[in-house]
C-alpha cells in the first residue's frame, strides 16, 4: 500500500529556502500517502507561478499549464476519468487573480476536485508585485505608496460561490494542512484549501510571525459546527479571514458527475469509443 | 419547364420563416432533389429581415443559385430588399396582409400574386400557419402534390398531436388551391422531376457534429457563439446517449483548457467556436502545441474584425488560427469544403490530433456551417479510429523504478509515446515550459532546440491526403483557387466558362497546414494565370501562398467580402473578365 | 436643464417585444434625467448581448465593447475622466459568466462606476443556453435534462467582494428601479444593480409573473438597515437573493480615483500632457 | 592593453549577482566608456545559476563579446557553465571559499585566480559584501582606480547611510590591493582609455518607460510578465509625479479592455505584456482595430511558446502580433533595435496610434528590453506630440440637433474626426459590431464593405519614416537581414566581413507593419545575396518577406533559437560559410 514515500521524487523544488510551499508540498505527499492512494491514480494540475510549480514536485500524474487555468484542466481531467484523485493547485494571484472566474465557476460546478491555494499575499514568481489578497494599504513594486485596492477574501467569496468543502491551512502547521488536505480529497465535491503559505523573498509583512500571531484554529471554538454555512459566513467575518481549519463542508451535496445525464461508472477513458453501426444508420436517419 | 428553382421565403424574424423553408427544404430533399438552402438573418432575435433561399436542383450543387425564381414575401420589405434578385419572369407570392406592391424597377419583368395568406390561415384555426399558406401556393406553382410536405410535418408535429398535422396540412391544401385559381403559365413554372435518390439533408456544423460522435469524442467543453453553438447543441443531445458530456463553460479560455485536460486524461475531447472565441483561446492553443496534447477546435468563421458581422459569411480568420498563437507550434488546420467532407474531416482530424499530438483546427466558414445542403449518407465502414502512439503496459513495465516515463521522448519522427493518468509505470510531468524528455522544466540551450525541432518537424514536408481537390482542365489558361464553401460556386463558374471555350481549372484547397505547397505549385505552374478567390477584405489565402514561397506575376486576388458568399455568376464574370484584360 | 427625454435617441430598440431590457433602458433614461446630467458628460460603456445593445439606447456616449469586458473598458474611462458619470451595463452571461472575475475585482478596486446587470437568467442573444444565473433545474438549449450547476448569487458574490453599494431592480417597477439607478449613481465607488428583467423569448420559467410571485421588496421589512452588511447578507440568504431595493450601501468607502497618488482633481483628458524640459532632463539624469 | 573588455561575473540568483554587474558597468559608463550588460537568469528567484556579461567598449555596441577575458565565480558552477567562453589567456576569479578548479579543457589556456573574496568580507563587516571584493580585484587587473565604483555607491547606498558606502569602499580597496599582490601582467589586461563622453545607461525596457512619460502617456493599466513588467514599474514611480496612473490589473485581458477605455475617454494610454500576455489580448486588440481607438502595446518578446523560456531571448512572436486577431484589421507594429530607439519609436508609437486611430504595438525581444547599453541622452526637442484629428468645437456645433456625430466620417484618407466623452455635441456610439458612420450596427453589404476599406487602407502604400537602416556595401554581395536587438550583432559581423574584403550589406527592419516591402525589394534587389537572420525556428521574417511577395532564389534564412542572442562571430561565421558555399 502507498505511504507519504511514494508520494516523494528525486526532484529539488526551486523554491527559496524557507518558502511556505514546502510545507504544502509535504502535506499533500502525507496527505495522499495517508489515504492509501497509488501515485498513479492521483493528479495534480497547477497554475504557473512559484506555487505552480508543486505539480512537478509531487510524485504522481502532473501538469502544469499556464497562468490562472489550473481549475478547467483539472475539471477535464475528471471529466475524462472520474476515478482519478484530481488535485489543483498555484498561487493567490493565479487562483484569484487571473484565475477568480474559473474559480467561482469550478466551485458553483462542483467537480470532485480539490483545490489547494498557496497564499502569499504577493506575486512571488514575478518578483513582489502585490496580489488580490494583498491587505489595502500593503506596500509591494507595484503599490509603493500602498495597495489602494481591497483584499479579496477567499473564504467570503468560496462560501458565496456555494462551494461545498471549504478549509484554511497554514504552511506552520503541516499535520493540520494534512489532514485538511485528506478531508478535502475525502469530499465529494469540490473543495478548497486556502493555504496562508508565506512568501520569505518578497512578502516582509504576512510572515510566518505575523500569521501565528493573527490566525485562530477553529478548534478554539468548541461550538463551531462547519455544516452550519451560515455560521461559517459569521466566522469568517469575525476573524477577518484568519481562521484556520475546516470552516464549512456540506455533505449531501451531489457532485457534478454524480448528476450528469447518461454519464457512466467506468470513465471515459475505459470506455470504447467505437460506435455501432445500428446507432450510426439510426443517427444518421435523423438527417433524412 | 424549370430545370432548377430558386425559391426565397423572407419576413420578419421570430415569425417561423426558418421553419418555412425548412419544411420546403426537407420535403423536397426527401422527394430525392437536392437542396441548397442559405439564410439571411441577422443579430437579434425578433424583428429585422431574414429570409431562406432554397436551391433545387436535380443534381448536387453547393451554392446558391444566381437568380430567384420565386420570392415569398410576408412584408413589403422582403421584396424591397429581395426583388431585385428575381429574374425576368420570375414571380413574388405575397400576403394580401401588408397590401404588397412592386417597386417600378421591377413591375415590368416581374409578376406579382397577391394572396391571402394571413386570412386563409386564421380560417384553418391560426395565424402561424400562414407559412403552410404559402408553402401550399409554392406547391401548386410548381407541380408538386399539395401534400408534398406531408412526412415532413408529419416528423414534426408527429408526436404533438395528429390534430396539428391535420390542420397544417389543410393550411398547405387551402393555399394551394388558391393558387390554382391565379392566372399564371403553371407550365413554365413546373419544376424537372428527379430520380428518388436517397440523400440527407443537413448543415455543415451537423455534419461534424455527427463526425465528432463517429470519431468518438466523449468530452466537449464549450462556449456558445454564432454560428458554432449548433455543434455544442448537437453533441449536448448526442453524447448522453454513449456515456459522453457536454459542458458548457464560463468562457473559451476555459473551454479549451478544459478540452487540453480531457485529452490528456485520455478522452477524445472537442470544442468549437468562432472568431471572438478562437482569440480567447490563443494561450490555451500554445499550450496544446507545447504539451503536445491532441486537442481539436472546431472554428467556424464569420464576419470580423471584433464582434462584426455575426451572423455573415466571411473567411478571414486563416490568419489567426495559423499564426495567432505566440511562439512556434506544429498544428493541422483543416478546411473541408462541403457538410460532407466535414464529415469526414472530423474524423480524420480526431485521428490527426492523436496520431501528430498536436492541435487540430477544423475551420469552417459561416456559408458552410449553417447553409443546409444534402448530403450523400455517409459510410460507417470508413470510420476508423487510430489513437496514434500509445504505451503498451509493458513499455511501461520497462520503466526503471525511481525514473519517470518518458513522454516526450525525442524519437526519429518527432513523435513520443503516450499514456493517460491512471497508468501504472507512466508518471511523468506535463508543463507548458520548455522541458525535458520526462516533462521537467529545462531551460538549457540545446535543450530548447532539440525539442523545438522535435514538434515542429512532425509534418515537415508532409502533405496529408486530400489536401486539395481538383476540377477543370489540365493546364488550364486560369487556375482558379478556393477554400472552403466557395467549392460550388466556384465549380460552376469554371464549368461555364469552360462550356465558352475557355481552358479552366479548379483547385479547392482542404488544409491549410501542413500547407499543400508542392502540389499547388505545381498547378501554378500549368497554368497561364491563376486567381485566388476568398471571402476577405486582404487576401489570406493569396498571401499565404506566397509566404511558402510561392509568388507568380500572373496570379491575382479576387475578394469578396461584403458578408455573402459567391455567386456562380460572379465567378464566371469576374475571371471572364480578368482573362479579357490579360489578354489584351 | 436636462431631462429624461434629452437621454432618447430616435433608435428603437432591436429586442424582442415586451422584453424586460426596455424597462432598464427606460429607468436609465429617467435617472439621468432626475439627476440633471447633462448626456456629454454620461459614458455608457456596455457588453455582449441582447442587453449589450443598451448603450446604442441611451443618448449619451456609448461604448459597446466585447463579450465580458465592459467592467474592463468603464474603469479605463473613469481613469482618463474623472469627471464623467461612467455605467456599465450588460447581461447575466457577460457580467456573472464570462465576466465575472471582472466584476469582482471592479467591485474590490472600487472606482465610482455604477454597473447594471439585466439578469434574465438566459443567455438572450445566442439563443437561449443556460446562464450562471439559471436554476439548478432549468431546462434551456444547453440543459435539456434539467441544469446541473448551481446557480451563482450576484447578491452574495457582491457583498463578498467587499462592494460598497448593492442594490437589485425589477424590470416591473419602473419608479423603483429608476431610484435604485440614481442612488447607484450618487454613490461614490462601484455599484451593482441587479436588474429582474426577464427574457420573454427563451426563459419560459423566470417570467414577470414568477418574478412578481417570488421577489420581495425590501419595503416590506421596515427594520431594514441597508448600512448593516451583516443584516444584508442575511436577508439575501433568507430571500434566497430575490428581494429588490437598496440591499446594501457603505457611504464611508472611499473611491479608488480619491487613493490614487498623485492623481489630481483635473481630469487626465483636461491635463497638458506635455513635460517640461526641466523634468525631462532630471528624469534623464537617473540613467547616468 | 585591452581594446574592449569582455567581463562576467556568476553565482546563484540571490546572492547579488545583478547588482555587482550593475555597480561595475554603471561605474563604467560613468567614466564615459560604453557598456553592453546581458545577464543570464532563471525562472525562479533565489538559486540557480545567473551571471552578467559586462562589455565594455569605447565605441558603442550593442552587442555581447564572442569572448570574455575576465570571468569572477562566486561557485564551481559558474566556472563549468561559463569557463568554455573565456579566450585564450583569459582569467577566472573565484572565491577561494569553494575550493574552484579549472576542468582539464580549460586549464592549458586559462589562468585560475584564487582569491577569499569571502573572508575578506567577513573581515570587512559582512560576507555579502564579497561582490565588492571581486569588483575592486577586477579593478586593480584592468588598471581603474580602486575607488572607481564611487560615485556609484554612493548614489546607491548614501541615503541610507554613508557608512555602508564607506565599508563597501573599503572591501573594494581590499579586493584591490588582494589582486596587486598576484602574479599577473596587469598590463595585459589594462583597459584603454576613453573619451569621458557622457551617456546614459539603461535597458530597453527603461527607455520605453521614459519615452511614454515624454509621450504624455498617463495611464498604464498592465499585468506582471517577464520580461515587460519593469515598464510598469518604472511608470509606477514616474507617472504619479506628473498626474497620471498605473492599474495593475487582474489580467490582460483587462489590460488592454482598460487601455482602450482610457484612450477612447482621451488619455494617452499603453500597456505591455510579453507572449502569454499578448495571447490573451487578441480580442481586445480586434476591438481596438474595430472602434479605431488609438492605444499603444508594448509586446516584449521571450521564448516560447506557451510559458516556454520566461527569461530567455527569441523573436517568436512576429507572426501573433501581426496576424493574432481574428478578422482583419489596420494596426502599426514598430520593432525599435536599441534602447534609443525605443525611447524615440514610443513617442512615435502614440503619434501613430492617434494619427492613424488605430493599436500600435512596440514589439521588442528579451535582448532589447533587458540588456543594458550605454544611450545617447535622449533630445527633449525632438519630442513632439501630435493627437491627430480631433473635431474642433466648432465643428461639433455645426452637427445638426437630433443628429449624432460622424465619428467614423468616410474621409478620403480613412481617417475620421475623434472626440472624448465629455465634449458636448459630439455624441454618437461605439461598438465593435460592423457600424455605421455615427457608430450604429450596419450590417449592411454596402456599408461592411465600404467601412472595411476605410480602415484597412489608411496606410495603403505608406512606408512610415525610418521603416529600415542600413549600413554596410551599395549592391553588397551578400545583404543581411535582421530585427530587433540583433542588430548590433549584425553590424559587427558586417564590418569584420567587410574588413575581409567581402562586400556586405545589412538592412534593419524597424517596423513590421506596414511592412516596407518597397524598400525592401530594391534592396534586395541591389544584392547578389541575402540572407534572413532572427531568433526563431521557423524563419518568421523570412517567410513575412515572401509573404509581401518577395521571393528570390538567393535568399537563405539564418535562425537561432536557443534563447541566446546571436553574437557577432556566428553571423561572421555563417555569412561567411554560406557565401563560400554559394561561390563554389
Ligand atoms: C498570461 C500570463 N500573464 C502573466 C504571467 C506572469 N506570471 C507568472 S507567475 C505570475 C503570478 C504569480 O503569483 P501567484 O499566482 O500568487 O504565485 P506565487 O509565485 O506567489 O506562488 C505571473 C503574473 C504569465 N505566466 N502568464
Ligand atoms: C468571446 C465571445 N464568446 C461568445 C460570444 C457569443 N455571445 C454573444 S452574447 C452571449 C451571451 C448573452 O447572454 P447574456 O450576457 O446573459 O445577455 P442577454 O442576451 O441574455 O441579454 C454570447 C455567448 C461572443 N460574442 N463573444
Ligand atoms: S519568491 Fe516567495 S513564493 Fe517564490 S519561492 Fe521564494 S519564498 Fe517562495
Ligand atoms: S431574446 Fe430575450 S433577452 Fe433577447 S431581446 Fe428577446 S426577450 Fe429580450
Ligand atoms: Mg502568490
Ligand atoms: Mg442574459
Amino acid at each position: 500500500m502507498a505511504t507519504v514515500k511514494e508520494f516523494r521524487n528525486n526532484i529539488r523544488p526551486n523554491w527559496c529556502p524557507g518558502c511556505g510551499d514546502f510545507a504544502v508540498q509535504a502535506s499533500i505527499q502525507r496527505a495522499l500517502g495517508n489515504l492509501d492512494l497509488e501515485p498513479e491514480n492521483v493528479a495534480i494540475i497547477s497554475g504557473i507561478g512559484c506555487s505552480g510549480r508543486i505539480s512537478g514536485y509531487v510524485n504522481a500524474y502532473g501538469f502544469h499549464g499556464v497562468h490562472g487555468r489550473s481549475l478547467p484542466v483539472a475539471q477535464g481531467v475528471k471529466l475524462a476519468n472520474r476515478n482519478l484523485t484530481v488535485l489543483a493547485a498555484g498561487g493567490d494571484g493565479d487562483g484569484f487573480g487571473i484565475g477568480l472566474g474559473h474559480f467561482m465557476h469550478a466551485a458553483r460546478r462542483n467537480m470532485d476536485i480539490t483545490y489547494i491555494v498557496m497564499d502569499n499575499s504577493i506575486y512571488g514568481l514575478t518578483k513582489g508585485q502585490h496580489s488580490p489578497t494583498s491587505a489595502f494599504g500593503f506596500k509591494a513594486k507595484t503599490t509603493p505608496a500602498g495597495n489602494i485596492e481591497n483584499a479579496i477574501s477567499p473564504l467570503q467569496i468560496a462560501l458565496a460561490a456555494g462551494i461545498g468543502f471549504l478549509a484554511q491551512g497554514f504552511s506552520h502547521d503541516v499535520s493540520q494542512l494534512t489532514e485538511l488536505i485528506q478531508a478535502g480529497i475525502r469530499h465529494k465535491g469540490f473543495s478548497l484549501i486556502n493555504v496562508f503559505s508565506p512568501c520569505v523573498t518578497y512578502n516582509k509583512v504576512n510572515t510566518y510571525e505575523w500569521y501565528k500571531e493573527h490566525t485562530i484554529s477553529l478548534e478554539q471554538f468548541p461550538d463551531y459546527d462547519p455544516t452550519n454555512r451560515k455560521m461559517a459566513m459569521e466566522k469568517v467575518a469575525d476573524t477577518d479571514g484568519l481562521c484556520t481549519g475546516l470552516i464549512f463542508e456540506d455533505k449531501n451535496k451531489q457532485p457534478f458527475d454524480s448528476l450528469v445525464e447518461g454519464f457512466k461508472e467506468t470513465p471515459v477513458v475505459h470506455q470504447d469509443i467505437h460506435i455501432d453501426r445500428d446507432f450510426f444508420e439510426k443517427t444518421m436517419e435523423e438527417f433524412a | 419547364m424549370l430545370q432548377e428553382l430558386s425559391w426565397k421565403v423572407g419576413g420578419q424574424q421570430g415569425e417561423g420563416i426558418d421553419s418555412t423553408g425548412k419544411t420546403f427544404s426537407t420535403s423536397l430533399n426527401r422527394m430525392g432533389y437536392y437542396i441548397y438552402s442559405y439564410r439571411h438573418f441577422s443579430s437579434r432575435i425578433k424583428g429585422g429581415h431574414t429570409n431562406d433561399n432554397v436551391r433545387v436542383t436535380t443534381e448536387p450543387k453547393s451554392a446558391s443559385a444566381d437568380y430567384l425564381d420565386i420570392l415569398v414575401a410576408f412584408d413589403q420589405e422582403t421584396i424591397d430588399l429581395n426583388g431585385g434578385e428575381l429574374r425576368d419572369g420570375g414571380i413574388v407570392i405575397a400576403d394580401a396582409k401588408f397590401n404588397p406592391n412592386l417597386p417600378d424597377t421591377l413591375s415590368s419583368n416581374v409578376k406579382l400574386v397577391v394572396m391571402p395568406f394571413t386570412k386563409i390561415a386564421e380560417e384553418h384555426g391560426a395565424v402561424i400557419m400562414k407559412n403552410m399558406v404559402a408553402l401550399g401556393a409554392t406547391a401548386r406553382l410548381v407541380g408538386l402534390e399539395a401534400n408534398f410536405c406531408a412526412s415532413v410535418l408529419q416528423s414534426r408535429f408527429g408526436r404533438k398531436s395528429q390534430k396539428i398535422v391535420d390542420q397544417n396540412l389543410e393550411a398547405v391544401k387551402a393555399g394551394y388551391d388558391t393558387m390554382s385559381n391565379e392566372q399564371i403559365d403553371f407550365s413554365a413554372f413546373k419544376l424537372a422531376p428527379t430520380t428518388p435518390d436517397k440523400h440527407l439533408f443537413m448543415i455543415g456544423n451537423d455534419a461534424i457534429g455527427f463526425g465528432a460522435l463517429a470519431a468518438g469524442a466523449r468530452v466537449m467543453p464549450a462556449y456558445p457563439i454564432t454560428p458554432a453553438s449548433d455543434v455544442m447543441e448537437y453533441l449536448i443531445k448526442k453524447l448522453p446517449k454513449v456515456g459522453g458530456v457536454v459542458v458548457q463553460t464560463e468562457d473559451e479560455i476555459a473551454a479549451l483548457n478544459m478540452t487540453i485536460g480531457a485529452s490528456y486524461a485520455g478522452a477524445r475531447a472537442l470544442t468549437a467556436t468562432s472568431g471572438p472565441g478562437l482569440a480567447l483561446m490563443m494561450e490555451a492553443l500554445g499550450l496544446a502545441g507545447m504539451t503536445e496534447t491532441p486537442v481539436v477546435i472546431i472554428d467556424t468563421q464569420r464576419g470580423g474584425p471584433s464582434t462584426g458581422l455575426p451572423t455573415k459569411h466571411e473567411q478571414s480568420d486563416m490568419y489567426a488560427v495559423l499564426f495567432g498563437n505566440h511562439g512556434e507550434i506544429g498544428k493541422i488546420v483543416l478546411t473541408p469544403s462541403t457538410p460532407e467532407e466535414s464529415f469526414y474531416a472530423t474524423v480524420d482530424a480526431f485521428n490527426y490530433a492523436e496520431k501528430y499530438q498536436c492541435p487540430v483546427i477544423i475551420m469552417t466558414d459561416l456559408a458552410l456551417s449553417l447553409a443546409s445542403q444534402s448530403v450523400r449518407p455517409f459510410n460507417y465502414d470508413a470510420v476508423t479510429i487510430d489513437r496514434g502512439r500509445l504505451a503498451t503496459q509493458e513499455q511501461l513495465d520497462q520503466v526503471p523504478t525511481g525514473q519517470m516515463f518518458k513522454r516526450y521522448e525525442r524519437t526519429e519522427d518527432g513523435i513520443s509515446p503516450r499514456v493517460f493518468p491512471g497508468q501504472r509505470g507512466g508518471l511523468h510531468h506535463v508543463t507548458g515550459v520548455e522541458h525535458s524528455e520526462i516533462g521537467r522544466p529545462d531551460e538549457g540551450k540545446k535543450n530548447h532546440v532539440l525539442m523545438m525541432n522535435k514538434r515542429l518537424n512532425k509534418f515537415n514536408g508532409t502533405e496529408l491526403p486530400n489536401s486539395v481537390s481538383y476540377t477543370g482542365d489540365k493546364n488550364p489558361d486560369i487556375l482558379l483557387i478556393g477554400v472552403g464553401s466557395s467549392i460550388g460556386a466556384i465549380d460552376e463558374g469554371t464549368e461555364r466558362l469552360r462550356k465558352q471555350g475557355l481552358k479552366v481549372g479548379h483547385v479547392q484547397i482542404k488544409v491549410l497546414s501542413p500547407f499543400p505547397i508542392n502540389t499547388l505549385t505545381s498547378y501554378v505552374n500549368s497554368a497561364k494565370q491563376t486567381m485566388v478567390i476568398e471571402s476577405n477584405g486582404t487576401g489570406q489565402l493569396f498571401h499565404l501562398i506566397q509566404f511558402f514561397g510561392l509568388t507568380h506575376p500572373e496570379m491575382k486576388s479576387y475578394l469578396k467580402y461584403d458578408g455573402t458568399p459567391f455567386l456562380p455568376k460572379e465567378i464566371e464574370a469576374h475571371v471572364k473578365g480578368s482573362m479579357i484584360a490579360w489578354q489584351r
